[in-house]
């Protein structure tokens, strides 16, 4: 009867693949129609609810890379093969490539699932596209085999245990300085990603940034994870340079779970 | 053919038409609900403000489909020593705004009134049906004495300066009386209605759905029964209703305002229809109204009463 | 594989499986009963029978659409002096039936209630939630006292011999509470829940569609408030609970069951697919049963309170 | 979004044309898919809503035809172009004619209207069939004209005010001696209906009888119009010989408004 079914879907752990010490991939035998840059929503019943970008979509079923921080990642992290786990969505836009020729993907920590999934997918294409990974250390990179095979990988880490001693939006100075790239496509924490985009401000390339901030509802109504006059669960995740160039909040505030406008820094040390 | 008309005045607040954002959709920050107002809505409200910092419930809060939407946010707010950006872009805004605030006793709501009623807001809508409320879910609005105590204690606070609605619940069997009660204890106005107690449970998971089990029902399903309890309540009272609940097209909009309706309070269809389901609403009840020759919007309130 | 074992016992009486017509549905005759009884159902519930004759109200009594039915048929009956007939076919059919009454005082109830006990039908069912009753709908379901009072009197003149159900309305904030006192009072079960109050006015028509104007909601849009009504109940009481509202397909009845139902009502179904909905529901039951292990459809009840 | 709608609609009365002193076609500007023998629920705000069979309906809009006598009727009759009337349906089944070669019709009272519009379907398909026509007096009678231009009509009167002085189970007897006919369709008051029927067991023709009972939900939910274990309202309302024949009802019983078992003596004496 329903066309629209925003109810969480229970579906079965297929695969869990530890991507490093600290990030785990859970697979699902289960088709679903994803653009790099979705997401879905996963519930742990009795636990909680989250956002995760999609890491794997299509033949190879649905998949999803958490990192294992909080109460929630950590059960995550200890879902076996045959675990229920609910699922909505997919939701959100998307990165937007129909354009591009060349494109720069900048991914930190966590933030480098999505782009994993896009560098694929525009490969795929035929697109032949830089990828800059940026972790803390070695123990935060993931995907570097899947990325080769379909980008040209830059790696850096803050305490230089593998790639270049650096943080990602040095290699983007650099990388556009040396080349031209029609679009950075970004994810990671979003004071990186503020630092890609002024570099991209700088070099007037195009930018496209996948945000994040607390989700409720994920379709748009609640209002939780507003961005000046945007619902960053529906009309983004994905944000284009026009908008982040006037935008008064991106890479400063976010919205706590009670409402109140915080700092991003206070964001990250307390989350919501 | 003569123009139509949709304005409409609520105590004294002139709205360019009758849609109102419903309280608790997308009022976390001024800047959306700007938005809201740049898509044809008449009024926002504000999401609940209570008394001190509540981060609310865990996900899942709010779950949806076609036919209803069920939710358990459970309230969660800054607290209203803590809004000064919002009332900062309240102020702002190009179309009137209601203050929607909430407390889990009659000081509480006092307290949150007094500081509200200071600044003067256009209207002031008092939650009353509060599930993480210490005496347990809806006690206001679902008792009699509790509600007249209220609302008295409320509007010796507040005075004349701001006129004062009480949203009232359906989880009684009485809502007609609750309102009169009201009214008596010196509202303003009332808005019907909240969510309906509800719960959705996923038999794979063997659980609830919400992480708060119980959720407000709202939407489509909701409809008939705020229907019933707005002709309730206009049959009790002689001030204006905000008629709330499950209005998504211009039929939905002339029913719930013939069922006695002044406002209308518009919520998940913008789950349903997108933001712009007030312009849309607007255009389908003109469209409606042209075809059976009436010019005012005034002239559908009530009119199923006749 | 292992077999699906629908059956159960409600207060001593064998079902086959926990789907029960509801009351008011295709219960006038016992030969459509007798029909119903062919088409799978674990009982059947007769149209609720009151003290005097009382012809209902004018049309229109029921409308539906696929998300809800209206209905404010008003308790039309013969009075339980008039249903000899009634009562010889009941006793031949080849299933269980639960016999319905009400009253519209605590000493109608009573009398009633005497005069059914003394036939010994395996189940009584009190419709506790009288739209026409002398002082106002629902008074005995949402009425603590009164909900108490009632159940006691009756038990006391239909003592042990006869189990005694109290049906209860969602159009109340306690209804958990409402249970208990019911329990305490002596009923044998609860039936959770009747319609909630509800409306729909044709906007053309500019009035109310149902001749009585208000009405009850039943189908689809109801069955988020009977889970949580089910919900609540199963937490306040140990006595056994016909899960009642919304339940149209094999998924329904799990989701109610894990509520906290041991039988199923059900009647709007029957709009929706037919009165082989009885079966149809109960092969959906057993193929989801038989997907996620489970044999007994006790393993079920009250799943969702782990 | 909804398949199903059993709400009546608003439609607005296009026309009213008096059949005879006290019976009336309300006709719409609605197309409606409509066979002979169904009807439609007719709703007069804050008055009634009534079963009545359609008369017209396809090209020429749909009506039906109702005979002034009770509160709502009287109101219909009152009805003026223009007015707003509420409409659901149709339900029921309808008269079956696939396979009749040659037909008899039998109509007593207001039970004409829909078989005047079975024998103008029947002669769209080149069937010629016979129509018998009763009513108290020649103020009862109706669509004369119609009828004669589908079918050879012959007429009855109570009081001999016109056509043959006698009652229709008389003329259908002469009838079937005369002639071999497939089918018996009937409608009009049911003690007429058993005895039509009673002719047909006799010659052993079959017959379709369209009963009435009081309705309220007229889809099968309610059980107010039970008839044994049927549901006029929709297994109904045309029964056929193999029904009406092992009926412990027909021709004896019906149900009134409180749901009281009353003989049809008293049903037609005081109604429900
Ligand atoms: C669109 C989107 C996509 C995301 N994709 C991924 C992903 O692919 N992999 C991944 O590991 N993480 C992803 N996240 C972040 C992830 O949802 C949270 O970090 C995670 O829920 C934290 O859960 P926890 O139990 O580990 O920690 P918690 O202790 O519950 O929370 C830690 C922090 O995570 C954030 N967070 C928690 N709940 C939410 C929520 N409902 N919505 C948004 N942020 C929240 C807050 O900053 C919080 O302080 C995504 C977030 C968003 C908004
Ligand atoms: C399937 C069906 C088709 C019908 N078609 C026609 C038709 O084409 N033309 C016509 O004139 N009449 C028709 N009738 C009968 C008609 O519905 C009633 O006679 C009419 O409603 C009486 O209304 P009233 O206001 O004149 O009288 P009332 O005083 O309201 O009733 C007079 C009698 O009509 C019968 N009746 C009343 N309400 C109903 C009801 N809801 N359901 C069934 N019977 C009722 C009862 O016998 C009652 O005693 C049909 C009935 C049925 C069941
Ligand atoms: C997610 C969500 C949050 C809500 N929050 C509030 C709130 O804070 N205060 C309030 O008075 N009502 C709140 N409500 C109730 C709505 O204002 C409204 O009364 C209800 O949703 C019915 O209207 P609708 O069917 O148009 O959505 C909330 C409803 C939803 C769905
Ligand atoms: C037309 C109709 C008549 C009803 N009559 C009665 C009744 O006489 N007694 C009673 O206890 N409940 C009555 N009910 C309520 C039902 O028994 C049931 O509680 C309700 O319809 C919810 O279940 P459902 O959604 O499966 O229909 C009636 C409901 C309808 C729709
Ligand atoms: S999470 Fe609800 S609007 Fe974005
Ligand atoms: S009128 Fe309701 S079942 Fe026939």
């Amino acid at each position: 009867m329903s066309e629209r079914n925003d109810f969480p879907r229970m579906v079965r752990v297929a695969k869990v693949v530890w991507e490093n010490p600290s990030t785990c991939t859970i697979l699902f035998d289960e088709r679903m129609d994803v653009k790099p840059g979705q997401y879905v929503m996963v519930w742990l019943p009795r636990v909680d609810e989250k956002p995760m970008s999609v890491t794997y979509a299509g033949g190879k079923g649905l998949g999803f890379t958490a990192l294992v921080h909080g109460e929630t990642t950590r059960k995550m992290g200890a879902l076996k093969k045959g675990d229920l786990v609910g699922v909505r969505g997919p939701y959100g836009n998307w990165f937007d490539f129909a354009k591009a020729k060349k494109a720069l993907l900048v991914g930190g920590g966590v933030g480098v699932p999505p782009l994993a999934f896009l560098a694929e997918e525009m490969a795929k294409k035929g697109m032949r596209s830089m990828f800059i990974m940026g972790a803390r250390s070695k123990d935060g990179l993931m995907f570097e085999q899947r990325i080769g095979k379909a980008a040209e990988l830059r790696v850096c880490t803050d305490d230089g245990s593998k790639g270049r001693k650096a943080r990602t939006p040095e290699l983007v100075a650099e990388a556009l300085a040396g080349e031209r790239f029609d679009c950075v496509y970004t994810c990671g924490p979003e004071i990186m990603m503020k630092k890609v985009f002024d570099e991209c401000e700088k070099r007037g390339v195009e930018c496209q940034a996948s945000l994040e901030r607390y989700f409720k509802c994920a379709f748009g109504a609640c209002g939780q994870c507003c961005l000046d006059d945007k619902l960053v669960c529906a009309d983004g995740t994905v944000f284009g340079s026009a908008f982040l160039r006037k935008s008064s909040e991106f890479g400063r505030y976010s919205y706590a779970r009670t409402g109140a406008r915080i700092t991003l820094e206070e964001w990250m040390k307390h989350g919501m | 053919m003569a123009r139509i008309d949709l304005s409409l005045s609520l105590c004294g607040v002139k709205l360019a038409n009758p849609t109102i954002l419903a309280s608790g959709f997308l009022g976390v920050s001024p800047f959306t609900l700007e938005r809201v107002g740049r898509c044809g809505v008449g009024a926002v409200t504000m999401k609940s403000v209570g008394p001190r910092p509540w981060p609310g419930y865990p996900n899942p809060t709010v779950v949806a489909n076609e036919e209803f939407m069920l939710n358990a946010v459970g309230l969660p707010t800054a607290g209203y020593k803590n809004i000064e950006p919002e009332w900062e872009g309240m102020r702002k805004l190009k179309i009137p705004f209601i203050a929607s605030l909430y407390g889990t006793s009659l000081e509480e709501y006092a307290e949150v009134a007094a500081d509200f009623a200071a600044r003067k807001p256009p209207l002031i809508e008092l939650d009353l049906s509060c599930p993480h409320a210490k005496k347990g879910g809806h006690q206001f609005a679902t008792n009699l004495d509790l509600a007249r105590k209220l609302v008295e204690k409320v509007k010796a606070v507040t005075g004349r300066r701001v006129p004062v609605f009480a949203k009232l619940s359906p989880n009684c069997p009485n809502i007609g009386e609750i309102a009169a009660a009201c009214e008596a204890a010196g509202a303003d106005g009332i808005t019907a209605i909240n969510t309906a107690s509800a719960m959705a449970i996923d038999i794979e998971a063997k659980c609830p759905v919400l992480y708060n089990k119980r959720g407000g029902l709202s939407g489509p399903a909701l409809k008939p029964i705020a229907v019933k309890c707005v002709y309730d309540v206009y049959e009790k009272v002689h001030i204006p209703i905000i008629a709330t609940g499950g209005i998504s097209t211009g039929r939905d909009a002339v029913e719930l305002l013939m069922a006695g309706g002044t406002g209308l309070g518009i919520g998940t269809a913008i789950y349903l229809r997108g933001i712009d389901c007030f312009e849309k609403i607007c255009g389908e009840m003109e469209a409606w109204m042209k075809e059976n020759g009436y010019t005012k919007v005034k002239q559908l309130t009530g009119a199923a009463h006749e």
